[in-house]
């Protein structure tokens, strides 16, 4: 039987590898892909807790919305970024900078 | 140390293994492809937590359709048959205090915080309960929640448009 | 149109020369948006064997083997279109056998090379089944042509002022015998092929030729007639006889999208085997007595003159200019070739359209890069 | 497996005095073992199949010689020729990639097979989420052809993975809501389940009930294009793309795809028996898992059938065809076995 | 009181009635070739008015929650649910006659607005992580395409991009705390959360983890609401986002955002106790609230000094306000809620009306830069006149609205005695007044020597306008209502 | 439909100075027109409706050096057709055989496009205001023009031996020890 | 809507009239030749490898001037007048001895031209179509029987343009 504690280290590996993502890339999908991460984290915890914290089964429901909103949202943020890419040629966020005068 | 043991570390090793290349390789297509492994490593540590369908849709959903979407993301938006996809790196240092900090935190936090914690449980099947929490408690949700996928498509179809009229 | 929304990187893509469906060494540089392809630049050349050189450097017969080779898919009407342009040099009538025999190898060929051109467009949508039922009946009229003349490809058949072999015994009542039995291949095709609606909907939408364009570009043969022009020199411009057959000048009539589609270019040559069919048993029914060779000339030395003329191939007008010097070997043979003036319209009616359309527009227009090369 | 162990406890002498690891291993790397032959073996029957009948539908006879009868052992002269083939990786490739994606591809057929009930007793594993797993891990596949397409740095590849990835992700949707129509009365989504409640008579199979007829046809026509199969080969479709995703690949490397492609055709047509033909029920005078196959096999066969008859449609017809037909009548559908389900 | 599914149906008709209004869009969109342009703004302004009507027509009475628990349906719901769907219609009538959105189709437009409405209605009354979560997002997604709605344009789809990461970083955060919060009680629902937390003495290590639990949940409802820290796409946001959504943002999902922070902190991790709440020992929350209310005010107002882009001087002005509503949210009292409520409604009015004005002189002019407003008042002095208006009761000058919001705001303050809080927000609203009037200097008193042509204003714009300045004006006469109101709108359920 | 000599006569009426020679005795009636009127004779030829020739059934180089009876130049022939009269034209143009330059009439038959691609390709004609006046059948970087009567094969190109290879015949008349006699063998 | 249905429908008709006739075709007879078990049973006219009988020609090389391609190569002799008369064998009388008459199939066009101003009617084209070999040399035929004398210098190689 695996600690409850030793799922969530691996979640705040992620978490944390996530958040590194979004600080340190410059490329939209990058960035994307470490939200991603983040979002695994959090299910992750939500589906070890759900297990061993708690009776039902809401953690496992959460997750489940949660992995639904995430395609939602992957998919209006890839159609954001090809309409930019069109726009501007590059994805690159650095050079998305009109707006920083 | 048990059979399941080495599973789950091994398991482990593949799901963290396999982030940090995502974010530190400087190939988009190798963090695409490494992610691969990340949702795998978690649909697995999903088995091991008895969620069985909920390590289904996660490979059904997570590979099968964003990372799909990730994929294309990444092809689109640069010369296709350009092997070298790179992405610069921003203040890296600063990223990974930050990043290191975040992780000591809610790793102390894990393991020192002292969590609500039922008895044991016998692993059962949740499909069921998944399908009728859907239709009793999480009704609502379940049908916000479509009403978002709604959004998400027409939005979505809308801005990959090209033409202004229909 | 939803095609914009397969819009996406933009690229260059060369198709060829070496590519399963150019139908040859055609090489094509796509600059393809996604799956648009916003423009085409075709690159011919690569199947150059210098015919007009060489056509300086033999005598006026020994020019024939050479026809054969450039539309190697019909070279029955190929060398049919050079000896009637030397006959006419040198003011040459040939008896009525060698005419009536020529108007039987012709049709034989069209067909033959319909079944090709119509077999290879399956397999460019796709289909492969159709394609080896197409070669089945085009070996039977190879077989055919080989009993006649001994090769099944490059026939050096029609010579100035007659043919090389008259018919072998026999040869009248097997042609009938396969006649009837490819009269219900046909139908077959139709049913499998031709109204199959993938196959309608992959072809009866692009591709359009209109009628001006096809005059612009002298489109000529099927690809003309595909676009509504009821235009045919064998009827126009009759020669070995043609005006006195009975046959109709099938068109494409639109049904199935705008007139001019590649599915009509298709359509016209399945109608034209039809037709072929009838020109064959009329030819069969009528071949007068005679010697084929009577008036073959021992020496063919055309006075100094030129002359451009034109005939009926199964892929459209096949000119020829030839000039005279009063030698021996022709002086200058200019060959204008119905695929070459279609391909040059390719470009036009390329652009915007998807990838997999390229494949079913240059399938349609029935290119034999021999005949552009030369 | 279960099953497998318990005639391992039974007929092998001192099986449970082994040590526990191997007691769990031991089944479980026989049920690969036998996974592993099956989606060998299948594909090589498949392809004799797919040559003779396409030969014979075009007047031909096909191969002849290789074997004897029917030229019968042609295709393991083709796979021995494809393993002694020279390994070609392209210099501008990504190397690691480009070894990788075959293992993926096949992998993602491979794994499907674990929860195929060929009878009674003879599935590796019969999961509980068992027609879920199948849909999921199959999006394995997509992500392999994706990594070929890119891999070998060829436009025409990239162009076919990128064809690929597009066709199966959006008929994976229909198709999913068609299989929803067998789950929603039957309600598990175990395939041993579904299979169990088609029992009794040939009429309780799904494919005898009005709202899972057309449903049949909707995971036949989806499942033929998540295999990419005439009439929706685009992604290899030789007069456009040469041989689309693995146009660079040859010797073993082609010949995993290859044998990912018929093992996937098998796969599916497996998938709808399961659903819908009855399983392994079949009159009695045949074993279950004979039964199984041969009605998979019938459907492989009606597979080539339709490849061999049809020509293909382009990529918005293709596109077409899943969103605008397919996909409001398994809407359709399901609402209808929803409300059956209801009365 | 709980409800079960079926019967909270009758409570339910608003949210009904804009899903209904969502998908007939949607189909006229498809159906309607010709008619549609016509047609849907009709259909979206009925079913915003009929959900208006439902919501007004609801019993006041017992708070109780819906769907098994998943919202809370309380008299601070039905305020916020008011006062969105005033929102909705006011941007509804304000983008009609928007240049900026005449270049595109607007089918979409309409079907988002409602489903964003829809989705801020369902903020308001979540009482459950799982439905925070979801409308929380149905929200941030549905803005997020509503910011790069212009997809031709450069700014639009990077205002766009840029919203969609940090809005997709800061609820991941989010989401990480829910779960940890998940973890400490085993629930899911805020009341049971907080009889959970109530029930275990939070203690020792499990201080800070629910101090964890509460920066990050604080990203995710300071994303939404532009509080510093979690602010820096709102500028650029605002900026790129065509003006009448702009607009909308600044004021909808701000206001929505403050209602799930409040019903978040209050219902899940403090305790009722008479006219005061309580938090649950452990964490200080309110200190950290309190210091993001500072931090947000005192920035926003000095970043907009330097602003010469009106849109993006006012994208700064609004953090400023988010500030000042903070202020009323983190008192864990009855008369700073109230405040806050006060605040934000009249905070609607200027805050809609300044924008709108922006887009009405955009319309003609095609510029926000603020050079270019000089001698508005030579052109349009109805338009100069509003602005002004519009900007003085935003600084608080006490015949206008404005003075009611910040008068309740301070005064709630000063009661609990936290004076040197109130100090720092007086100190702002004097900052905050130098860049206001510095707008109305260029707009009267500066000219340049182009020939004052008049600027033309459509009748339905002037109408709107005048609707905006009503109760600007009028407000601070018949503060009564709102008093009445706004003291009755502030029971939570299971609290006070 | 109109014959030859009346075509020829409305040429010569038309353009009286422009038509420098004109045949019928030949079997196809021919005009020789001088290379600066081309273009706007082929137009008129196009577009009066009298003559609507629509059609550029081909369009020709000869080069008549090396030819006993004919001067040495090089020559351009038109072949007109209308597809709605049906009738027929040729027009010829005769240039120098150093620096040919005419102008085209792409603009005026769209086909001529690649025709005379062909021609500036195999004889080095230049035809002023081509859109793409590229080689279309040799590589671009092909030297000379190889339908030129004096045209010599280069020996190689790109390093590539252009020219046949020895046949065997040869090697084996000068003694190298080749071929069968597979007949008397078999 | 109603053109919606009317494509179903023929898509699933028309895909279901294919299938009769593929259906069909899977029990008619194939038309495949078991090649090589079975051999091409040729016509007599066939134009496939050349032959030459050497013992009747006469050299007159017609032939050589016939060809197109230039792939016959033939050199003579004048037969000394002491030699005893040779006669073809339709009773021509050989004057000219050939010392080299090689054929190279590689370039062989099969236009038979070859043949028809043949006046001994001994240079044939045969329907043997198998001769494939292992190098492009050995499809030099070499007909003449005596083995030419090496001349001191390379004859130049007859062309039809020199030689009128």
């Amino acid at each position: 039987m695996i600690e409850l504690k030793y799922y969530l280290l691996i979640s705040a590996a992620l978490f944390s590898l996530g958040v590194f993502g979004v600080l340190t890339r410059r490329n939209a999908v990058n960035v994307l892909m470490g939200v991603e991460l983040i979002l695994n984290s959090a299910n992750l915890n939500l589906v070890a807790f759900s297990r061993y914290s708690s009776s039902g089964i809401d953690g496992q429901m959460f997750a489940v919305f949660v992995i639904v909103v995430a395609a939602a949202e992957v998919a209006v943020a890839l159609a954001i970024v090809l309409t930019l890419y069109r726009v501007l040629n590059t994805v690159n966020l650095d050079r998305a900078d009109v707006l920083k005068r | 140390m048990s059979v399941t043991d080495v599973v789950f570390i091994l398991t482990a090793v593949v799901t963290v293994g396999s982030a940090v290349v995502v974010v530190v390789s400087r190939s988009l297509i190798y963090s695409v492809f490494s992610l691969l492994f990340t949702f795998f490593g978690v649909a697995v540590l999903y088995v091991f937590l008895g969620a069985d369908f909920l390590a289904g849709a996660q490979v059904l959903i997570y590979v099968g359709g964003i990372l799909v979407l990730l994929l294309f993301g990444v092809m689109l938006t640069h010369r296709l048959y350009n092997l070298n996809l790179t992405t610069e790196r921003f203040q890296p240092i600063a990223g990974t205090l930050i990043a290191a900090a975040v992780f000591v935190s809610i790793s102390l936090a894990a393991f020192k915080t002292k969590w609500k914690l039922v008895g044991d449980r016998e692993l059962e099947p949740t499909t069921q309960q998944i399908g009728e929490a859907f239709l009793s408690s999480y009704l609502l949700p379940f049908e916000i929640a479509s009403v978002l996928l709604l959004v998400a498509l027409i939005g979505a179809a809308m801005l990959v448009r090209r033409r202004t009229d229909v | 149109m939803q095609v914009e929304a397969y819009a996406g990187e933009e690229m260059v893509l060369n198709m060829g020369p070496q590519h399963p469906s150019t139908h040859g060494v055609l090489r094509l540089e796509l600059e393809t948006d996604g799956e648009i392809v916003r423009n085409v630049i075709p690159h011919i050349g690569y199947l150059h064997r210098c015919f007009e050189k060489h056509a300086e450097k033999v005598d006026y017969p020994g020019v024939i083997p050479f026809c054969d080779r450039m539309d190697y898919i019909a070279s029955m009407n190929n060398s049919l279109g050079y000896a009637l342009a030397v006959e006419k040099l040198m003011d040459l009538e040939v008896n009525e056998r060698v005419k009536t025999l020529r108007v039987l190898m012709a049709e034989l060929n069209r067909i033959a090379s319909h079944l090709l051109s119509v077999g290879t467009y399956a397999m460019d949508i796709g289909s492969f089944t159709p394609f080896l039922h197409c070669f089945r009946e085009r070996e039977k009229i190879l077989d055919l042509f080989e009993w006649l003349c001994g090769a099944r490809l490059l026939y050096n058949y029609n010579w100035v002022g007659g043919v090389s072999h008259d018919i072998p015994d026999g040869f009248e009542a097997k042609t009938r015998e396969f006649l009837g039995q490819f009269e219900p291949v046909i139908a077959e095709l139709d049913k499998l092929l031709s109204y199959n609606k993938i196959f309608l909907e992959r072809t009866a939408n692009v591709g359009i030729i209109s009628e001006e364009q096809a005059l612009s570009h002298n489109v000529t043969g099927p690809n003309l007639r595909g676009s509504g022009i009821a235009w045919d020199l064998r009827r126009e411009e009759p020669y070995c006889g043609y005006d006195t057959y009975d046959f109709e000048v099938p068109v494409g009539l639109g049904e199935y999208g705008p007139l001019g589609s590649c599915w009509d270019r298709y359509y016209v040559r399945v109608r034209e085997m039809e037709q072929s069919l009838g020109l064959i048993r009329q030819a069969l029914d009528r071949l007068p007595e005679g010697d084929v060779q009577e008036h073959i000339p021992r020496r063919v030395r055309p006075a100094k003159n030129e002359v451009y003329d034109r005939t009926e191939t199964p892929r459209g007008e096949l000119g020829y200019y030839v000039v005279s010097d009063g030698g021996l070997i022709p002086f200058r043979v200019k060959v204008k070739s119905p695929c070459f003036t279609v391909l040059s319209l390719l470009p036009a009616i390329a652009r915007g359209g998807m990838v997999a359309d390229i494949i079913a527009i240059i399938g349609s227009i029935d290119i034999v890069m021999g005949e552009i090369d030369r | 497996m279960e099953y497998l162990r318990e005639v391992l406890t039974r007929q092998v002498g001192g099986y449970d005095q082994l040590p526990e690891v191997l007691q769990i291993f031991l089944p479980m790397l026989l049920a690969c073992l036998l996974c592993l032959g099956l989606v060998a073996l299948i594909p090589l029957i498949a392809i004799w199949a797919e040559r003779k009948v396409s030969a014979h539908m075009q007047d031909r006879l096909g191969p002849m010689r290789v074997g004897g009868w029917h030229g019968w052992a042609q295709t393991i002269a083709d796979g021995v020729k494809l393993l002694l083939k020279e390994d070609i990786i392209p210099a501008q490739a990504d190397r690691l990639l480009f070894k990788l994606a075959p293992l993926v591809v096949f992998a993602g057929g491979f794994a499907a097979f674990v929860v195929l009930p060929f009878g009674e007793s003879f599935i590796v594993s019969d999961l509980n989420i068992g027609v879920l797993y199948i849909a999921a891990i199959s999006s394995l596949g997509v992500v392999g052809i994706i990594m070929a397409g890119w891999a070998s740095n060829n436009k025409y590849a990239l162009f076919g993975g990128m064809r690929a990835a597009a066709q199966i992700v959006s008929y994976e949707i229909p198709t999913v809501l068609a299989i929803l129509t067998v789950v929603i009365p039957v309600g598990s989504l175990s395939m041993q389940e579904i299979v169990k409640a088609q029992s009794g008579s040939v009429f309780n199979w799904f494919i005898f009930q009005p709202v899972t007829f057309l449903a049949f046809w909707i995971v036949f026509l989806g499942t033929l294009a998540e295999v990419n199969r005439t009439p929706f080969d685009i992604p290899e479709a030789e007069s456009e793309l040469v041989a689309g995703y693995h146009t660079e690949y040859s010797g073993m490397r082609f010949a995993f795809f290859f044998l990912a492609e018929y093992a996937n055709m098998f796969l599916v047509s497996a998938l709808a028996t399961t659903l819908f033909l009855g399983g392994w029920h079949g009159p009695g005078f045949l074993p279950g898992p004979v039964w199984f196959i041969l009605k998979a096999m019938a459907l492989v066969f009606v597979q080539m059938w339709l490849r061999w008859t049809l020509p293909r449609l382009r990529v918005d017809q293709l596109m077409h065809v899943s969103w605008k037909v397919l996909l409001p009548i398994a809407f359709v559908l399901v609402l209808a076995a929803g409300t059956l389900a209801l009365i | 009181m709980n409800l079960g599914n079926l019967d909270s149906l009758t409570f339910f008709y608003p949210e009904l009635i804009l899903l209904g209004g969502i998908l007939l869009v949607v189909i006229s969109d498809i159906a309607l070739k010709g008619l549609r342009n016509r047609v849907n703004p009709l259909l979206t302004l009925a079913a915003l008015l009929l959900a208006l009507f439902c919501t007004l027509q609801t019993d006041h009475g017992s708070a109780m929650t819906l769907f098994e628990g998943m919202l809370a349906l309380d008299n601070f719901a039905l305020f916020f649910k008011v006062f969105l769907l005033v929102a909705g219609i006011l941007v509804l009538l304000g983008s009609l006659h928007s240049e900026e959105l005449a270049s595109v189709h607007r089918g979409e437009f309409h079907a988002l607005l409602l489903a964003v409405t829809l989705g801020m209605l369902l903020m308001a009354n979540s009482a459950h992580l799982v439905m925070l979560y979801l409308s929380l997002e149905l929200v941030s997604l549905t803005s997020y395409i509503m910011v790069g709605y212009l997809r031709s344009d450069r700014l639009s789809n990077e205002a766009s991009m840029k919203y969609i990461l940090f809005g997709a970083v800061s609820t991941g955060a989010m989401l990480y705390g829910f779960s940890l919060l998940y973890g400490m009680t085993g629930s899911l629902d805020l009341f049971a959360i907080r009889d959970a937390l109530l029930a275990q003495e939070v203690v020792g290590f499990n201080q800070v983890t629910l101090l964890l639990v509460v920066v990050l949940t604080t990203a995710g409802f300071g994303f939404k609401t532009a509080a510093v820290p979690f602010h820096f796409w709102c500028p650029d946001v605002y900026t790129g986002a065509p003006t009448p959504v702009t607009a909308f943002l600044s004021v909808a999902p701000k206001a929505a955002g403050f209602a799930i922070l409040v019903r978040f902190f209050l219902s899940g991790l403090s305790q009722p106790a008479g006219e005061q709440w309580r938090f649950i020992s452990g964490v200080d929350w309110p200190l950290v609230l309190i210091v993001v209310s500072v931090l947000t005010m005192t920035l926003g107002n000095i970043a907009a000094l330097t602003q010469n882009n009106l849109k993006r001087m006012l994208a700064y002005s609004s953090i400023a306000h988010a500030g000042y509503i903070l202020m009323g949210a983190v008192l864990l009292t009855g008369s700073g809620l109230k405040a806050m409520l006060v605040y934000l409604f009249v905070y609607l009015f200027m805050n809609l009306g300044a924008f709108f004005v922006v887009t009405v002189i955009f319309n003609s002019e095609k510029t926000f830069e603020l050079q270019d407003y000089n001698g508005m008042f030579r052109r349009s002095p109805f338009l100069a006149i509003a602005m002004s208006i519009f900007l003085l009761s935003l600084i608080g000058i006490p015949p206008f609205a404005g003075f009611l919001g910040k008068l309740y705001i301070f005064g709630a303050v000063i009661d609990q005695g936290l004076y040197w809080f109130a100090v720092v927000g007086a100190l702002n609203a004097a900052v905050a007044a130098f860049y206001y009037m510095r707008i109305m200097k260029h707009m009267i008193l500066e000219n340049d020597d182009r020939p004052p042509t008049p600027l033309r204003i459509s009748t339905l714009n002037r109408a709107l306008l005048i609707l905006l300045l009503v109760p600007n004006i009028v407000l601070i006469v018949f503060w009564a209502p709102i008093d009445r109101w706004t003291a009755n709108s502030i029971t939570l359920f299971g609290g006070l | 439909m109109k014959q030859a000599s009346e075509i020829l006569q409305t040429l010569q009426e038309q353009f009286a100075d422009k038509i420098i020679k004109s045949s019928q005795e030949c079997i196809q009636p021919f005009a020789v027109v001088p290379p600066g009127a081309v273009a706007e004779i082929c137009a008129f030829l196009k577009n009066d409706p009298g003559m609507a020739f629509d059609t550029l059934m081909c369009l020709s180089g000869v080069d008549y050096k090396g030819s006993k009876k004919e001067p040495e130049r090089l020559e351009v022939v038109y072949h007109l057709f209308s597809m709605r009269h049906r009738h027929k034209i040729v027009l010829k143009v005769e240039l120098p055989r150093e620096d040919p330059a005419l102008p085209t009439v792409e603009g005026v038959w769209a086909v001529a496009n690649w025709h005379e691609r062909e021609a500036y390709d195999m004889y080095g004609i230049h035809f002023d205001g081509h859109s793409d006046l590229r080689r279309i059948l040799c590589p671009d970087d092909w030297v000379d023009y190889p339908l030129r009567k004096d045209y010599v094969q280069p020996e190689s190109y790109r390093g590539m031996p252009a020219a046949a290879a020895k046949q065997f015949a040869q090697r084996a008349q000068e003694g190298e020890d080749l071929g069968t006699d597979p007949f008397s063998a078999g | 809507m109603k053109r919606y249905f009317k494509d179903i429908f023929q898509s699933i008709w028309t895909v279901l009239q294919g299938m009769k006739i593929t259906g069909n075709h899977l029990f008619t007879r194939s038309c495949t030749l078991q090649y090589p078990s079975v051999k091409w049973e040729l016509p007599e006219r066939s134009r496939m490898r050349l032959f030459n009988k050497i013992e009747d020609c006469i050299g007159c090389g017609q032939c050589v001037r016939a060809c197109p391609v230039d792939c016959i190569y033939m050199t003579t002799e004048k037969r000394a007048k002491q030699e005893p008369p040779l006669f073809a064998a339709d009773g021509t009388p050989i004057k000219l001895r050939v010392t080299q008459f090689d054929i190279d199939m590689s370039l062989c066009c099969y236009c038979n031209l070859c043949t028809y101003p043949c006046p001994t009617h001994c240079l044939v084209m045969t329907p043997e179509y198998e001769f494939a070999v292992q190098s492009k040399q050995d499809f030099l035929y070499r007909f003449a029987k005596e083995e030419p004398q090496a001349p001191p210098k390379p004859a130049p190689t007859p062309r039809p343009a020199a030689a009128r």
